[in-house]
């Protein structure tokens, strides 16, 4: 089953509509949902043109396409627990929070927390992930705690705070604090970042690039090949007796 | 004029001996009456089990530490979250849950009157702004004296007298309730990062024991006439082998008070630990039981732990430290100026933990091996052993045997060699539970006098309802419907109105807060005497005339005065 | 030459605060704090107007010396000045770059804007002129 | 009239020792406070009847027509955004949660541009403090962290600290050391007995290497960290350790640069480090009046302290999503009003464009920089001066606030109280 929503032009187009209705499970019996933009609720059609193609009966036969701006549509597929969601724009803030299962692919750019306190599933982002990608949630001890996101653009600040496991791969350069209080799991970025894994205590980071700002509290162990390429080993963060592995190809102090 | 009649009540009032008899309860204006007109409100009890308003002698509801464990924890904050509906606010969390959430969720449960455990004199404004958004329970709040400089200087010099106006002054300036005292000597030991590790140890500088302290404030409680007696979290809680300690702090108490208790001791479930250590940790709440049957001047509540998330907020500094050093989650501490201080941090109880299923046995050991319920009140010290919610599960487990070993069944293996729960058979019944949660509490406090904790008429009409039929439920076997049936009543009757309705709140209501203003003579009052107020002036940050609560901070209040034999 | 900007409380901030519509509270907000050497370097002296721009707009405030701030470094007090230049991003924490922007520093012959007159750029009415 | 022991309204530490001068209705003279104080004391100028934009002209409206398009306003919002509360006292807060819970909108306060990074971290670790007094009287050793209490908080040095005595200090001034940490060299520092300054942006590093010597990782740390040498960290880290009861009081130096939240957790994480060495406590320098109250009344109310959004019914919190600046940066409200705060002089330029675009009611003695956003402002009573009320201090410590003065004017509660009554009619309760 195909579902097709194609966002209808807003007229006020700056409240963001919160859409966590839009998970594939929920396709199974209809089309009959709600959003909600601010403290209106709003019936799905209202919102989308909706078109369905053929049926099913198995959460993992059900795709939904979303088109049009959904720049501003958050919390698509919160829960998500099977199927596929695809978005051929970019999408709002919290898309795939919580999703334990089936795949996500963003087209466009994702805004903030893409994949916040992710347990499995897979979420590709073909454009930028904004900050706090694959993250927490205020005051919680574990992040992201399985699953994979994989953004082919630059990331935002705060990349994978707290993850505790699955793997983070960005291709381009992350912002500040990636990694920041990493208890486990894997960050994989491409480019450059600044002060990587921070207080990390265990798990693995690695940065392709320049590790801007490096942090003083990182032992250096010598270095490792890695795909190809010559890495230097730290552990750390021993400020907080931390025993991650933190790899980079070459990194800066501010001194 | 408002009357009401609760029919067909099937009633237990222990404070008034009355133990399942079927009777019909009048009210007017708020308060039990012996009858009332033929234009009163009827409510048909069918036969429903009635009792009064339910009353939690130790809870942590309102006030700083409450606060700082929500203002702290936004992850506990996500669950339990409800919009605003009818008359109902919005309501967040857990384990500490907002004024709202407490309060709803305690009157869903039949609880119509609480007292925040532990309330820092010189932050009393904020309990009582709390107090306000708790609407739909009578309030008070125990003052904490454990740390407090005035009271261990004329401790030091043997002045009881001046102890018991020291704490005249504070209650009256407080608006406070009773004495509280966490850890007596721990908490300033605190503010230099020290403990006391018992009863003999001094407080640095003052050179007060904490056997000192709670002796003398014990006998200044009475010389005072409070309604309540000292309460007191013993020194050392939570550490292996405290129980000679707690047994220590008990052999201090004489028995001073014909009407009730001399000392109430505190989710002794923490205290009752044996061993050296934790490999060896075991349950020692067979000589803590003991020892409690041959003093009826002592009264303990359980403390009683369940497994699950929770918040742990104590005066008690260092002891939240100890735990954070095992925890490493996140800590929270605050002391207070010359008087106490208070630590949080979250904890989880695990049934695959030694240690904490040991704790969960000793909680329902206490309760089950103290031979009166008068002397062993159900509490978890909210939210330290569980948030209260967990409370009608407690009431089933200590009615049903066979509860017990089904969840014994799924602690640590090594627990059944630890403690002797198992082999324990008795099984409480529903006038014992009527004494552990409501008119036991009552007597304890001190305030059944004051028509809390009973039925009888001149008594506030608060009436909890519950939807079981006594005779028709085997608690032993049908433990399930025990716990539904003291999870929410059928209605909750506050001053005379119904306030809670099978899980509904369904007025906005408008609590009343009780405290305490002893009569002492002119030479023993403090906000006369020079020395104190040097001393307040000198080492205070806040200005000796701010630091009373005004009255408008208690929009409905009952003080309740008493003559001083100072 | 690019400075990084700090805002931050100063006293006479902190007594025209409640009186926004009073001269000493623009000559103050509007005032940038430099080292003696970037002044130099600049060729400003004390009370030179100088013109600001950062990531999302320029204004015109008033050189001063200071000695408190490093080489490289300018200090403006809190208030509409600065914040004609602040970025409104926040990574995500509520909490602008108040104390962490890149900006530009010019000389001018132009005169520093009455706050109201800021106010009316973006779109306000001034109330009290 | 003399009226003693009033309370500050200017800053976090809410200086109760006050005495304040009344003659005909005016303040003529203020005794004990800092300059700051004195002048809010003496504040003139008030606005005085409620005002209407019309068009390219203000006119003057009744309080009641005031009240109703405030009402009205919040009433037909779909996201409208309750913003400031720090000026005002904790009465007038909880009308302001009740007023955000029936319209589901978004309330916040002015900590989400101070201490809300604080917070964010304290969320994480905990916050092992104390309140002020008991600094006074133990601290031998006090740090000031990015904070300049000369100019933010001029008494709290000589009420708590450097000049403060103490009760377990027999010469405080020569007993007690200040560490002042600094990115600029500011007048606080020149009264430290150490200085450290740090390379802008260097804090983190510079905590993360504290906390590695603390616990005897010394070999670790490079030569230099942030411009601040091995031997100056040892030697702080020594004096940190030897102490027999350390404070750090840390500022917005800390909040508004780089890593926000993060800053604040390293030194936390730091104290909780110390502690297990001796005595050590940590605290913010609060600094708008009652923003610490209005923490304090949002968590009892909501569960949050700041940022909650109530558009779903339940309360949502997430800062830098709920709070103000991103909202209006993103344009995602469609009302405002503002109450004890004056955002238009303190956020970006772009949340003001949107402040433009929407309307704005703002409640407010003074005319200040918002006032030219607004479509309504509502004169009030300066809470403090001529309305009391709760204030929470810096450190927790809940003080009422003492009325000086009468006026005609409603206080922020009343005011609250009118709309709410209104909005609650219109929803039928």
């Amino acid at each position: 089953m195909k579902v097709t929503l194609v966002m209808k032009p807003a007229t006020k187009s700056f409240i963001p509509i919160e859409a966590e209705s839009i998970v594939p499970k929920n396709f199974l019996a209809g089309t009959d949902l709600s959003v909600w933009r601010g403290n209106r609720e709003l019936r799905l059609d209202e919102v989308f043109s909706i078109s369905v193609e053929g049926d099913a009966d198995r959460v993992e036969d059900v795709e939904v396409v979303l088109s049009g701006d959904t720049s501003r549509l958050k919390r698509v597929g919160e829960y998500m627990d099977g199927g596929k969601i695809t978005i051929l724009g970019g999408i709002g803030m919290h898309c795939g929070n919580f999703m334990s299962d089936g795949t996500i692919e963003v087209h466009g750019n994702a805004d903030g927390w893409l994949g916040r306190e992710m347990a499995g599933g897979t979420i590709i982002c073909r454009g930028d992930a904004a900050d706090y990608c694959a993250s927490g949630y205020r005051g919680g001890r574990k992040g992201m705690t399985g699953g994979t996101v994989e953004v082919f653009g630059r990331a935002g600040d705060f990349l994978a705070e707290s993850i505790a496991a699955g793997t983070v791969i960005v291709h381009g350069d992350a912002g500040d604090m990636a990694g920041a209080e990493m208890h486990g799991g894997t960050l994989v970025v491409h480019g450059n970042c600044s002060r990587p894994a921070a207080n990390m205590k265990s798990g693995s980071c690695y940065v392709f690039g320049t590790a801007q700002g490096m942090l003083p509290t990182f032992r250096k162990v010598g270095t490792i090949q890695h795909e190809g390429r010559t890495l230097i080993q730290f552990t750390g963060d021993i400020a907080n007796r931390g025993k991650g592995n933190l790899f980079v190809k070459d990194y800066k102090y501010l001194d | 004029m408002s009357e009401l009649l609760v029919k067909n009540a099937c009633v237990i009032d222990p404070l008034r001996g009355i133990n399942a008899e079927t009777m019909d309860i009048a009210i007017r204006d708020g308060r039990i009456v012996e009858e009332v007109s033929g234009a009163a409100e009827v409510i048909d009890a069918r036969g429903m089990l009635t009792m009064p308003g339910g009353v939690d002698s130790h809870t942590h509801i309102c006030g700083t530490k409450v606060n700082f464990g929500r203002y702290m924890s936004p992850e506990d904050m996500r669950a339990g979250r409800t919009p605003r509906r009818g008359p109902m606010h919005a309501t967040s969390g857990y384990s500490v849950p907002t004024t709202y959430g407490n309060s709803y969720r305690y009157s869903v449960m039949g609880y119509t009157t609480l007292l925040e455990g532990a309330m820092a004199p010189l932050e009393a404004r904020h309990t009582h702004e709390e107090f306000i958004y708790t609407p739909l329970q009578d309030t008070m709040a125990n003052t904490l004296f454990d740390g407090n400089w005035a009271i261990m200087e004329a401790i030091r010099d043997g002045d009881t007298k001046r102890v018991a106006a020291i704490i005249a002054w504070t209650l009256r300036a407080v608006k406070g309730f009773g004495v509280k005292l966490t850890n007596p000597g721990g908490t300033e030991a605190w503010q230099w990062g020290k403990n006391v590790s018992c009863i003999r140890d001094p407080v640095p500088y003052f050179e007060v024991t904490p056997a000192e302290i709670i002796r003398s404030i014990v006998e200044a409680n009475e010389l005072l006439h409070l309604p309540h007696s000292v309460h007191l979290h013993c020194n050392n809680l939570g550490t292996p082998g405290n129980y000679t300690c707690t047994l220590g702090s008990f052999g201090l108490i004489p028995d001073l008070n014909p009407k009730r208790q001399t000392l109430y001791a505190t989710h002794v479930q923490y205290h009752a630990y044996g061993g050296s250590g934790w490999k060896d940790f075991c349950s020692k709440s067979e000589p803590i039981a003991n020892f409690v049957n041959m003093r009826p001047q002592i009264v303990i509540d359980m403390g009683q732990v369940m497994f699950g998330r929770t918040t742990t907020m104590t005066a008690d500094g260092p002891m939240e430290f100890n735990l954070y050093r095992l925890h490493h989650d996140k800590w929270s501490n605050h002391d207070v100026e010359l008087e106490t201080g208070s630590g949080i941090i979250p904890v989880v109880y695990r049934r695959k933990n030694l240690v904490n299923s040991i704790m969960w046995a000793i909680g329902l050991e206490l309760a089950l091996l103290t031979k009166s319920p008068w002397q062993c009140l159900l509490t978890t010290d909210n939210p330290n052993g569980a948030p209260f919610v967990k409370y009608p599960e407690i009431i089933a487990l200590l009615m049903s045997k066979r509860y017990r070993d089904a969840e014994f069944a799924t602690v640590h293996p090594d627990t059944g060699s630890r403690v002797p729960l198992p082999a324990i058979e008795r099984e409480l019944d529903w006038y014992e539970i009527a004494v552990m949660t409501r008119a036991g509490q009552a007597k304890a406090l001190g305030i059944q006098e004051i028509g809390k904790g009973h039925l009888g008429p001149g008594a506030y009409a608060d009436v909890a309802v519950y939807p079981i039929r006594i005779d028709d439920v085997d608690p032993s076997v049908d433990y399930q419907k025990v716990i539904e049936a003291f999870g929410q009543t059928e209605y909750t009757i506050k001053r005379g109105r119904v306030v809670a309705r099978r899980g509904e709140c369904v007025v906005d209501g408008s609590n009343a807060t009780f405290w305490v203003k002893p009569r002492v003579s002119e030479a023993y009052d403090m906000g006369k005497d020079p020395d104190f107020i040097e001393k307040f002036d000198r080492y205070y940050t806040v200005r000796m005339r701010n630091y009373p609560v005004q009255e408008e901070y208690l929009n409905r209040n009952r003080c309740i005065e008493t003559e001083a034999e100072i | 030459m690019t400075y990084l900007m700090l805002t931050g409380r100063t006293v006479n901030q902190g007594v025209t605060v409640e009186n926004k519509t009073s001269a000493e509270y623009a000559a103050e907000t509007s005032t940038c704090f430099m080292h003696e050497f970037d002044m130099l370097e600049l060729g400003l002296d004390n009370g030179d107007t100088i013109r600001v721009t950062g990531p999302c707009g320029e204004v015109v405030m008033r050189a001063v010396m200071s000695e408190e701030v490093g080489m490289g470094t300018v200090f403006v007090p809190y208030g509409p000045y600065a914040n004609h230049v602040v970025a409104a991003d926040t990574h995500s924490t509520g909490m602008p770059d108040f104390k962490s922007h890149q900006v530009e520093i010019e000389p001018t012959d132009e005169e520093p804007k009455r706050v109201h007159e800021l106010m009316e750029d973006l779109g306000g009415l001034a109330y009290d002129r | 009239m003399i009226v003693k022991d009033a309370v500050c309204p200017f800053c976090g530490c809410l200086c109760d020792d006050i005495e304040v001068e009344v003659e005909g209705g005016r303040v003529v003279a203020v005794t004990n406070a800092c300059e700051l104080g004195t002048t809010k004391f003496m504040g003139e100028k008030r606005m005085k009847n409620p005002i209407l934009r019309d068009g390219n002209q203000w006119k003057e409206i009744t309080c009641d027509e005031a009240v109703r398009y405030a009402a009205d306003m919040l009433l037909d919002a779909e996201r409208p955004l309750l913003y400031g509360w720090s000026g005002t006292h904790g009465e007038a807060q909880c009308v302001g949660v009740h007023m955000a819970e029936l319209v589901r909108g978004v309330i916040d306060n002015t900590s989400s541009v101070c201490h809300g990074p604080s917070i964010l971290a304290i969320q994480e670790v905990g916050h092992p403090g104390c309140t002020l007094g008991v600094v006074k009287n133990r601290a031998d050793l006090v740090i000031y962290w990015g904070s300049n209490p000369i100019d933010a908080h001029p008494r709290h040095l000589s009420r708590y600290t450097r000049y403060a005595e103490g009760f377990f200090l027999e010469n405080a001034f020569r007993d007690r050391k200040v560490i002042v940490v600094d990115v600029r060299r500011t007048e606080t520092a020149e009264i430290a007995d150490e200085f450290v300054q740090i390379k802008p942006g260097g804090d983190y590093a510079v905590l993360s290497a504290l906390r590695a010597i603390v616990q005897g990782k010394t070999e670790t740390i490079p030569r230099t960290v942030a411009g601040v040498t091995r031997e100056q960290l040892v030697r702080v880290a020594n004096l940190c350790k030897s102490a027999k009861f350390g404070a750090v009081y840390f500022g917005l130096g800390l909040t508004m640069t780089r890593g926000k939240y993060k800053n604040i957790r390293n030194a936390i994480e730091l104290v909780s480090e110390l502690s297990r060495h001796t005595k050590f406590t940590i605290s913010a320098m609060r600094g708008h009046y009652n923003v610490y109250g209005s923490n304090e009344v949002n968590t009892w109310m909501t569960g949050y302290p700041f940022g909650i959004d109530f558009s779903r019914g339940i309360a949502f919190y997430n800062p830098g999503e709920t709070t103000a600046v991103d909202i209006l940066a993103r344009k995602e409200c469609d009302a405002a009003l503002i109450v004890g705060s004056d955002p238009a002089a303190h956020f970006p330029r772009r949340c003001l464009e949107h402040l433009s675009e929407i309307p704005v009611v703002q409640l407010d003695p003074y005319p200040n920089a918002t006032t030219a956003f607004c479509n309504v402002q509502i004169p009030v009573a300066v809470t403090g001066i001529d309305a009391e009320g709760t204030a929470y201090r810096m450190d927790g410590v809940p003080i009422r606030t003492r009325k000086v003065l009468s006026s005609d004017y409603l206080s922020d509660r009343e005011v609250l109280l009118q709309m709410y009554t209104l909005m609650q009619e219109a929803k039928g309760q």
